[in-house]
């Protein structure tokens, strides 16, 4: 297996769906020419010329409603937010339009549709250009919500979302674009939303954690090896629909949880899922569930403000330390 | 303006491209306060028109205009017996927008509109029983009941819907011609919206994204001079809704809402150029609103007296007096239409409450395309 | 006491409030001239003037930010949204603007400013028109979250929300306009932000309720009542700041809790306030709170379908005999 | 264009109102293709223009426009050496446009503007310290380190930012003039963005609300024909941005963004109107932007001939050779007038370096007036 970018994964996905349905297109801002703001889409005009990826003016409300208003009349499109901070300025259609579709046409109107772009936490870029907004898109049934943490899962994930019938939000983490990771060749590589994986196998505490935060999970697991506390370490990669099955029999296995999210916590996806484990698995919890999320601030731009708005490995940790009482 | 598309605009002179306010204030006058000579001339062009047009289509003219109407009236009839629940915005004025406009395309053309819908709907070829059913929240509407007033939608006439955030369908109805274009079809779309749309961040977007990639769009701007209970001079500082497309390079009209032939006439230009030139273009329509904006509105921010002086120019009114002195159509004939639409309508109502509620089931259904 | 409407209740808060403080202004559409499309605003053009109420054009976007400027330049606006679906167009600017505009700036640019108007479920008007969006408001630091369920409260709590220093967003509901019940005259009635009220006591269980679900949840108290259960019920009143103290101290007492709302369930105020008590009070509770969340579907249009979409009195009772295992 | 505040644009004949595209060409190549007649007509204009405007003001926007360039020089410095992080958006080739329009405002008139603002917050008054500061994310900063590069701030010299959404600043500045307006002052808004920016909705609302309003604010749109890597053609139907205030009956004007004293000129205008009508203006000013978007812009987009051809017209050169040609400032003048300036950069610079990281604490402040 090569070993390859999150961004070269991407990329490959887009590729390969390109290559394989003549109704699939990309567009967005500077995706074409520019080669992408983050070169996931590098080499795709060259290869698939201005009709299928397109460059757009700065209009996000506007082309993401041409987006669902091509999908209405058969389209299959992926359109690109530079960062999905701006997608704030098209929520309208993304909520009113691609998310109700199909329930307010009474199953009409279906609206394959692929929004994606980087999400989360940037670098020092301030409060305007940094946070994470997939617990926004999760709250709206008709829309699923995608968050892969590895190159593998990006490929495999972004290759379903294009072939799903339905709206999805697909967060890449503007922090993760670097990663490398093995990714099979095989172009039929796909991965089913809605299932989550277990990213490594523990006893005593099960640590859900998605997007940016899996891999910090990973080295806390690691760190509490060594403090002889063996940790199970979850990622859903899709937030809806949300597989909490695989999540609650973790937790009846370990009877501890902690949810890891670089996001707010006020109404974010932690939140839900701590409610949920509770619901579910309430006499096989012997703590509460504890979150670990980011600061309650608009990110600041110094860095040392904005490391400490970001959650990492030791609060995972102490948490962790936590609902094992250790 | 460019492309030379401004024949009705061109009428009025050369200043009138100079985007100074002073045109703004030429066509508003010409609708809303019809002089004499205003009124002789807009006859005169109606005859001329009327030799273009032949008898079948004049008379499918008018009687699916008749049917909008009576259509309405028993809508708000339904509604204030409490059959009919949540807003029910109406179209009672201006029927010959959406039946002039639509009466030009093919059935493989899209329409998308507003909230304001059934008339386009029943124009684009949804039966007035879906329609009414629909109004109703029964299985039978054309939505299943799910979308009811403001999201009529019907995949199989190829109208796609029924919007209600105000200004919402552009941007949608900029991506249905997208689509057309990508697939190499020389299919239109008609995208139907209120003067008060116009002044919508998403109008701009749109018109820009489509005159820059060259889209088959038609983007008709039904203006009845009123957004809710705010009247155009209130909210828009240039109220001259075609001039606008100069801002995009776009081609416009500005043509007369209450004259079905002409609506037709300008309509078939539009959709000549979307169609041989792939190029979008925006039609103002000036037209009125003679009912409230919903069902629920007072309407005291304009008098009855400005209502009926605009009720003296109600296009079904006008167009059936040229039909009579054109002696196409005899008052028998126009009786014996009456009589066929007024059993079309109880037809539609009949239907309409007759048709099951939705299947409780339904609620949990068609919320992602996977369960279909 | 006079006994009046929430829509009059809300509308004598903004009368002295324009009459207290000149830098008061109200815009929106429809506010003016029409009186409020839902009336709220009725009378206001004719005692203050076409300068301090102001009819827009339906621009959302463009006048949250105007109102957002203006604040910064020392005024104190009052922007109602004819409903606060249409505020999904101006989210850019309450959330990049609003809530950041203090933090970004060092604490220089506060922005005193109310965006108010009806919200959740209204009568028949589908998907589009008919949703709850108090979690997506509630999500960011720099935004307080008002949602008010009586008229005394709705003008209380107005009055502060206008003096207060931050952005607010007020959300009233739209079907609760018409709901009766005693105003005090005092025109310095105020009710701080942050300050939960218990609206009913008990000692069995604990029902934390807002907005539409508060006379819902005393209805259902008052059933159990017959049953033989005690029902505590909590309207928080405000969402941010949140007062979980208070709930926190009757889930102590009552051990039990159960959370209505009419909003979707996923990422809802609900599932923070239900991972909120788990965290602070997992050894008080004696069986996991439940949440009676609004169907996770778009709204329908048809009465049936509608009624079945919002979360009534049975269903709270069915989650309280639950949770008192009875 | 209305309100005949169309004298730079008059200049290329009637036609040039008509709205047709031909018109978006012109001002599009006088200004990236400066043909030898045009280059010497604006030497004509620029020393028409020195009469009008006294020694010293003319030496101090030569000062400003140099202090900005070797400025942003230095933060390109630092930024390479990874002492300034994020994005870092360089204003190097467009200083006349903000120092001239500044340089004509009171202290009390508000300015708010993009993420490419260290020029414009210069000229409003913050010191360069304090701007350094700011992009090295210092307490010293002129929003204590928590805004960065895109988003400076100063309520002591009415500085309002620094705004990162493209187009966000619009409504913003908008709301400011209201506010102005509103309290019975005579203040005005400049609000600066970028070519780009007029996609957005924010635009088209902005502007109608504006002149609906008749609100005192301009609406300085610096056209440096690229949004990133997308040039004009490719993003604008329509390319002439000044002709789109036709669509508001705003008062526009299409002006050399190269040649301060035509900017100071233009703007002195609208400042005119704004301040003694209380009337909106849309300016546009043809520059370009000789680095690339933010410092990790590859720039495949453009060919170094391309910006070679602009850097001719590099508005520090045309200005410098002006007043050297007037002999309003020797050689010797300028020697100093550099030391002086490097003396300046590198103040601010050490003040940066200095200046202490945020206290820890100030993570949790300002997130609510309440605490302050
Ligand atoms: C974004 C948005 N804002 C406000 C509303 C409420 N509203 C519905 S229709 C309407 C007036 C629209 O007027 P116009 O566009 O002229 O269409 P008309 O009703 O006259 O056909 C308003 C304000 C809405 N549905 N969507
Ligand atoms: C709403 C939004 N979309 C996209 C971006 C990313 N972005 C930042 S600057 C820029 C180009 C803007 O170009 P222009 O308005 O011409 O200003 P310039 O950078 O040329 O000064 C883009 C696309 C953003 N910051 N905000
Ligand atoms: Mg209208
Ligand atoms: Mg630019």
């Amino acid at each position: 297996m090569a070993v390859i970018t999150m961004r070269d994964a991407l990329n490959q996905a887009l590729r390969e769906e390109l290559q394989r349905d003549e109704d699939v297109f990309l567009m967005g801002e500077e995706v074409g020419a520019y080669q992408g703001a983050y070169k996931v889409t590098r080499g795709l005009l060259q290869e698939f010329g201005e009709k299928r990826v397109i460059d757009t003016p700065i209009t996000e409300l506007g082309f993401a409603g041409l987006g669902v208003g091509a999908a209405m009349a058969g389209l299959r499109p992926i359109v690109e937010f530079m960062t999905f901070n701006f997608s704030i300025l098209a929520t309208d259609q993304i909520i009113n339009s691609a998310a109700k579709m199909l329930y307010m046409s009474g199953g009409q109107f279906k609206i394959p549709i692929v929004f994606r772009g980087p999400g989360g936490s940037a670098f020092q870029v301030s409060s305007q250009h940094s946070q994470a907004l997939e617990s926004w898109f999760a709250y709206f049934p008709g829309l699923k919500v995608v968050m892969p943490s590895t190159p593998a899962d990006a490929k495999g994930l972004l290759k379903t979302a294009i072939r799903d019938d339905n709206p999805v939000i697909f967060i890449e983490q503007e922090r993760m674009y670097g990663l490398k990771g093995e990714v099979p060749e095989d172009p039929e590589l796909t991965i089913p939303l809605g299932k989550a994986d277990v990213k490594r196998e523990g006893k005593d505490a099960t640590i859900v954690a998605r997007s940016l935060m899996v891999p910090l999970a990973l080295k806390a697991a690691e760190e509490l090896e060594q403090q002889g506390i063996s940790c199970e370490v979850i990622d859903p990669r899709t937030i809806r629909p949300f597989d909490i099955d695989t999540i609650i029999e973790s937790v009846k296995k370990t009877n501890r949880a902690v949810v890891a999210e670089e996001s707010h916590p006020f109404c974010g996806v932690g939140a839900e899922i701590s409610a949920e484990i509770t619901e579910r698995a309430f006499d096989y919890l012997d703590a509460p569930v504890r979150r670990v999320s980011g600061a309650d601030v608009p990110m600041p731009y110094a860095k040392n403000l904005e490391n400490l708005a970001i959650p990492g490995v030791a609060q995972i940790v102490a948490a962790v330390r936590e609902v094992t009482y250790s | 303006m460019s492309n030379g598309a401004t024949e009705t605009r061109s009428r009025a002179g050369a200043d009138e491209r100079s985007g100074s306010s002073a045109i703004a204030e030429q066509p508003k006058a010409s609708a809303s306060t019809p002089g004499n000579e205003e009124s002789k001339k807009l006859k005169r062009d109606q005859k001329r028109r009327l030799e273009d047009t032949d008898r079948e289509t004049l008379i499918q003219l008018f009687r699916q205009m008749l049917l909008v109407r009576r259509f309405e009236e028993k809508a708000a009839e339904s509604y204030s017996l409490g059959k009919i629940g949540g807003f029910c915005h109406l179209y009672i004025g201006q029927e010959a927008v959406a039946i002039g406009c639509i009466s030009v395309l093919r059935p493989d053309d899209y329409v998308l509109t507003s909230y304001r819908e059934h008339a386009h709907a029943i124009a684009k070829g949804i039966t007035p029983e879906a329609v009414m059913a629909e109004l109703y929240g029964k299985a039978g509407g054309c939505s299943h009941g799910k979308g009811g007033s403001m999201h009529m939608f019907d995949s199989s006439v190829n109208f796609l819907g029924g919007h209600a955030i105000v200004g919402g369908q552009i941007p949608l109805a900029t991506g249905v011609s997208f689509a057309t274009k990508y697939k190499g079809t020389d299919r239109v779309t008609l995208c139907f919206f209120g003067e008060a749309a116009v002044n919508q961040g998403s109008f701009h977007e749109s018109l820009n994204m489509a005159q820059l990639w060259k889209l088959p769009c038609i983007y008709v701007c039904e203006n009845n001079q009123y957004g809710m209970g705010t009247s155009l001079e209130r909210a828009m500082s240039l109220q001259d809704v075609a001039q606008k497309a100069c801002a995009y390079d776009v081609a416009s009209e500005f043509v007369d809402g209450m004259d079905v032939l002409a609506v037709r006439e300008a309509t078939q230009r539009a959709v000549e150029r979307a169609r041989k030139q792939s190029l979008p273009t925006l039609l103002e329509f000036r037209t009125y609103r003679f009912m409230g904006h919903s069902m629920s509105d007072p309407g005291n921010y304009r008098t009855r007296r400005e209502i009926e002086k605009h009720q003296e120019r109600d296009p079904l009114k006008l167009f059936r007096a040229t039909l009579a002195e054109e002696k196409i159509l005899s008052d028998k004939d126009f009786a014996r239409i009456e009589e066929e639409v007024k059993a079309e309508v109880d037809k539609a109502v009949r239907f309409a409450e007759e048709s099951p509620e939705p299947d409780e089931g339904e609620l949990y259904t068609n919320i992602y395309a996977d369960e279909q």
